[in-house]
């Protein structure tokens, strides 16, 4: 059975990815986790310098999903390159930094900080909705989006893959412009904008009012998405959104995605990259796929 | 019988869960793995079974019985996921996860201790009590119906207050503590009121003190940076942000900025 | 206790309200509902002729929530209002007409109609995503938004309500458009658009491919942008999505809704609108609110 | 017991859930009320525990047992909310909703009756058995492992096809029916393409007959216009859609068009 996909010249030993923002860089996986066996790691979102995130409360629950305000807490590209590569690079499984960034010069900063880094991919994140210059305007703007793509894409040493936004009208066109940017690959699904009022203290639970919401709730937009930008674009799609099992992960894939990312589930279930891996396998092996390249894109 | 394993999250089986006053109720259940190794402070994530309700509820370790490979937790039932733990019966099973975080820093112990709680925190003052070294005093206040009170007697002096008034003194622990001008080194656990008065009564008296703080949480085993809560430290902005569920749940008083 | 709102000079007995296509006219109900406690029935779409809707299947499954695609079948307003109205008027309920349409002509035509019929508010559906011209261009386009607007409330002999799509950019945009185009009120959301793969034949469940998700999991987004709505236009809201209990109904009041509407809910669980009702005033009592109105924006 | 009310959807206790073949269990449950007003051809809609799955699963009603308050169903295992019921143990209780749709129209029963049924499409045609009047031929199908054979023949000649030929004729049940040429008013349910072959068959020979259909499902009660199939009529179009819940399951074979 073949299991390897490759993402923009990029081999992985399969298509199951981490959804950045809900594996740090893996350390908080290893008792449960045989990193070994991830296709790749996609850690969290690295800025220039350190961001201290939002105030908290930063979770809420929702049916079927979690709303989330992290805002892109994390300790910057030096002290990443330093704490977090040496760390994954004793796993035998691919590196995929997540860039965070306020303008299109600070996301450049980042990938050329990180152009010499051992690390190979780079996720462009111009979609966060938690933090006001998140990149969420260069998410839902085609120029602006565009423009973020080519500007990094030119400085970038590994190959880059987009994270789109599901928040737009027309996801497709996103697609389309970062393509035309350069982008060696795309993401979907970001968190969906949403927001939960707790009506015993009349307030909105999240500091930030409202936040991302993710997990199986939004499977059914991730999919829809998926879809569309398969038929808009060129580029290999990693699917994300609410995956939890094997068959989810299928489903990805049979939309059009080459490789898909575990995100929320992770949270509840620190072994479910590793389930929906074994899962994923069984769906194979009960259906007869003996090359996991089959599946992608075949529900047309 | 627990299926350990590596999964951390397990299905276990319940033994008990009997109301111990108004709205809290005490679930035992069977986890020899949990049981040889947790630490009293420390808690573990129950998992409902409503399966909209994805988010661990995060419950103190009330006691380890390590002999017969149980914990205790004692829970109030607050929103939609405590609701639907009291309505569990034993030979049932339930998801849980743990033990997670630090616990108290038992090593910090002094003579005398000074351990303070207040409703659903005290809890993880029983267990405290029992491996903590050193003498006891246990300052503990509740709405209005005590509960574990006994159990804590078996290691030092209890002091009970309630906000109604009902049984003890009339206010919360911190009243008993100020009233008496107790000292000792302290361990602190109960709602965020109370653990900032503990935070400025051992500053006043220059007493140790350690609390244990509640955040809403992601994961509860430090992936998400969810649980954060802000920690005194010596960069720009006077603080950094620190995980509840990895790096706590018990910090110093000192470090703690409740804002 | 005061139950009573007002949407647009219509008093309302209390603010729940039935999401269109989800309560038919009320027939189905009628052996589990008292109709008379419920504030307004908001019937299925109705368009000019009949449309008979789309090929089954037109229902699938998802994570707390479920997809449609059936596509407005109804019967047309003449049959609408020779077999739907004096069935309603036998209750002492308001009654909301959703009006579809494919063009700005079939919606006015409607809407006309409807003028002389005896009924108290119409509901301009400009969000459908289950029929190609089920006014979904209308939804995502504040000028046509604001144009189909302003043509149906010059023949409207009813307040006219407009419902808002989500899957847009910027939903605050459509809002003021159709502020502007002379809407009395607004109602949202729709359903997000969505799509599931059954991974064992291959193929999208729904016969459309994609359709509309409903249900708990978009609670999140629709309370996001009634809260949203609310701070950019002037207009009383009728808030839905996903609802199934007093204190989610307690929840979008909050947000800035005037009234809430019922919707998957009743699919699953026909009593709904009045369990609903009756938490809310549970809810209500326990909290000590004796008038509904001042739940209304109450978050800020 | 039933909490019997006007909610349509009642918590009903389970009496049984017992394997009748492999992956094919007869549930049996409590409600008076139900049994009371249920008539062949008839179903429940059965609700998952899951609270991602919010939707129905309407199964048909296998057995009325009237004297008793009892319903029997009988169900194959397929997919994540029919695996969820097989877990459902007597004395727990399980959400239902019924009973729904017309039924069997049995005032149309003829002196001979041809039963026609495939797989899970054979429950429903046990009671129908038992209620309807005059001379009754069965002929059904299975993949493998036949169930409800014996009940079927206290009503009348029961015929059994498998796919594998491992019990009767190899084939499915209009094999049975062809190969002899049997006549009679039929009434059948099973899959598509064998409800397909029955309306062939029966338009070849002029025999009345009534299929009972399948289809996705909303809310089964009506009101959400999801479990359409055409039904001939004589508008423009040539057929309308109408709801396989509350308009059917079961249409005279000559009206339904299947695409
Ligand atoms: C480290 C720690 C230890 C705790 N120990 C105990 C204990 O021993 N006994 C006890 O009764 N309670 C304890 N709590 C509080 C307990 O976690 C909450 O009461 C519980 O999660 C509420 O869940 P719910 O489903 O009833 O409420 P809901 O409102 O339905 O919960 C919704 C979400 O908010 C979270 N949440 C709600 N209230 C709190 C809170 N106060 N703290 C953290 N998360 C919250 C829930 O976990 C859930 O994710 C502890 C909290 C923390 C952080
Ligand atoms: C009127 C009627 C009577 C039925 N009677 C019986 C019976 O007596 N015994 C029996 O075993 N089965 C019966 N079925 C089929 C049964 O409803 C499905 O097998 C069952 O719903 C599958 O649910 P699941 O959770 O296993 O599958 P999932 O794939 O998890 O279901 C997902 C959704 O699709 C729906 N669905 C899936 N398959 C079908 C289907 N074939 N027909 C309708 N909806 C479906 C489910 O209800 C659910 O809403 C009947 C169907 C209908 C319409
Ligand atoms: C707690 C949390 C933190 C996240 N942080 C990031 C991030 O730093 N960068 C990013 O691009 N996406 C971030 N995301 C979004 C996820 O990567 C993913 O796109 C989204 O959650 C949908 O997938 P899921 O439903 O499987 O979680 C975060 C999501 C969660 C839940
Ligand atoms: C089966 C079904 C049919 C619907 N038909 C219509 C319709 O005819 N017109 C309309 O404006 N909205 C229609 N809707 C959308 C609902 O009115 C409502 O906006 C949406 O479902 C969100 O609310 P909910 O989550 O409570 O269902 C339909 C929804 C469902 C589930
Ligand atoms: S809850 Fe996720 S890091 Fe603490
Ligand atoms: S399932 Fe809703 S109308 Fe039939």
């Amino acid at each position: 059975m073949n299991l390897r996909v490759n993402i923009a010249g990029v081999e992985l030993k399969n298509p199951i990815m981490t959804a950045s923002g809900t594996f740090g860089s893996g350390k908080d996986f290893v008792d449960y986790v045989d990193l070994n066996r991830i296709g790749c790691v996609v850690v969290k979102g690295v800025a220039k310098t350190p961001w201290p995130g939002n105030q908290p409360p930063r979770i809420a629950e929702a049916y079927g999903g979690i709303l989330n305000a992290v805002g892109l807490q994390n300790p910057g590209v030096d002290a990443f390159c330093q704490d977090d590569i040496p760390f994954l690079r004793g796993f035998d499984t691919k590196i995929a930094v997540n860039i965070a960034g306020r303008t299109i010069d600070e996301y450049v900063e980042v990938a050329e900080r990180l152009a010499s880094a051992d690390v190979d991919l780079l996720e462009l994140n111009i979609s966060c909705p938690n933090v006001k210059e998140g990149g969420v305007a260069f998410g839902v703007d085609p120029a602006m989006a565009e423009a973020v793509t080519r500007a990094v894409k030119a400085v970038a040493g590994q190959p880059l893959i987009v994270k789109l936004s599901p928040n737009v009208t027309d996801i497709a066109a996103i697609a389309r412009a970062v393509e035309a940017g350069g982008a060696d690959a795309v993401s979907l699904i970001n968190t969906l904008l949403g927001a939960r009022i707790d009506v015993h203290r009349r307030a909105f639970v999240l500091s930030t009012k409202q936040g991302g919401l993710s997990g199986p709730a939004i499977k059914p937009v991730a999919v829809r998405m998926v879809y569309q930008v398969a038929r808009a674009v060129h580029l290999p799609i990693i699917g994300m959104g609410g995956i939890m099992t094997g068959e989810d992960a299928a489903e990805f894939l049979m939309a059009g995605a080459t490789a898909v990312a575990v995100g929320t589930a992770n949270l509840f279930k620190p072994t479910a990259t590793m389930d929906i891996l074994d899962e994923l396998i069984t769906f194979m092996q009960t259906t007869g796929v003996e090359d996991v390249n089959t599946l992608i894109g075949v529900v047309k | 019988m627990c299926q350990e394993s590596k999964t951390g999250r397990t299905h276990c089986t319940i033994l008990s869960n009997e109301p111990l006053a108004e709205g809290v109720r005490e679930l035992i259940f069977e986890s020899p793995a949990m049981a040889a190794s947790a630490r009293p402070g420390q808690f573990v994530s129950v998992y409902c079974r409503h399966q909209g309700q994805l988010l661990p509820r995060p419950i103190s370790i009330c006691e380890i019985d390590r002999d017969n490979g149980r914990l205790h937790l004692v829970y109030a039932c607050r929103g939609k996921g405590t609701r639907e733990f009291a309505d569990y019966r034993p030979g049932e099973r339930v998801d849980v996860m743990g033990p997670l975080g630090n616990g108290f820093p038992l090593g910090a112990a002094g003579e005398t201790n000074l351990i303070i709680g207040g409703g659903v925190g005290t809890p993880p003052l029983v267990e405290l009590c029992k491996q903590l070294p050193g003498r006891k005093v246990v300052a503990v206040s509740f709405r209005s119906d005590p509960y574990l009170i006994e159990r804590l007697a078996l290691y030092g002096e209890v002091l009970v207050a309630t906000r109604d008034g009902s049984v003890g003194v009339r206010g919360n622990a911190m009243k008993i503590v100020e009233d008496r001008g107790l000292t000792g080194t302290i361990f602190a656990c109960g709602p965020t009121p109370m653990l900032r008065a503990v935070q400025a009564y051992a500053a006043r008296r220059e007493l140790p003190a350690y609390l244990s703080l509640e955040e809403r949480m992601g994961c509860g085993f430090g992936c998400c940076v969810g649980c954060v809560t802000k920690i005194r430290d010596d960069g720009e902005a006077g603080f950094s942000y620190r995980k509840v569920c990895k790096d706590g749940p018990v910090f110093a008083a000192e470090e703690v900025i409740f804002s």
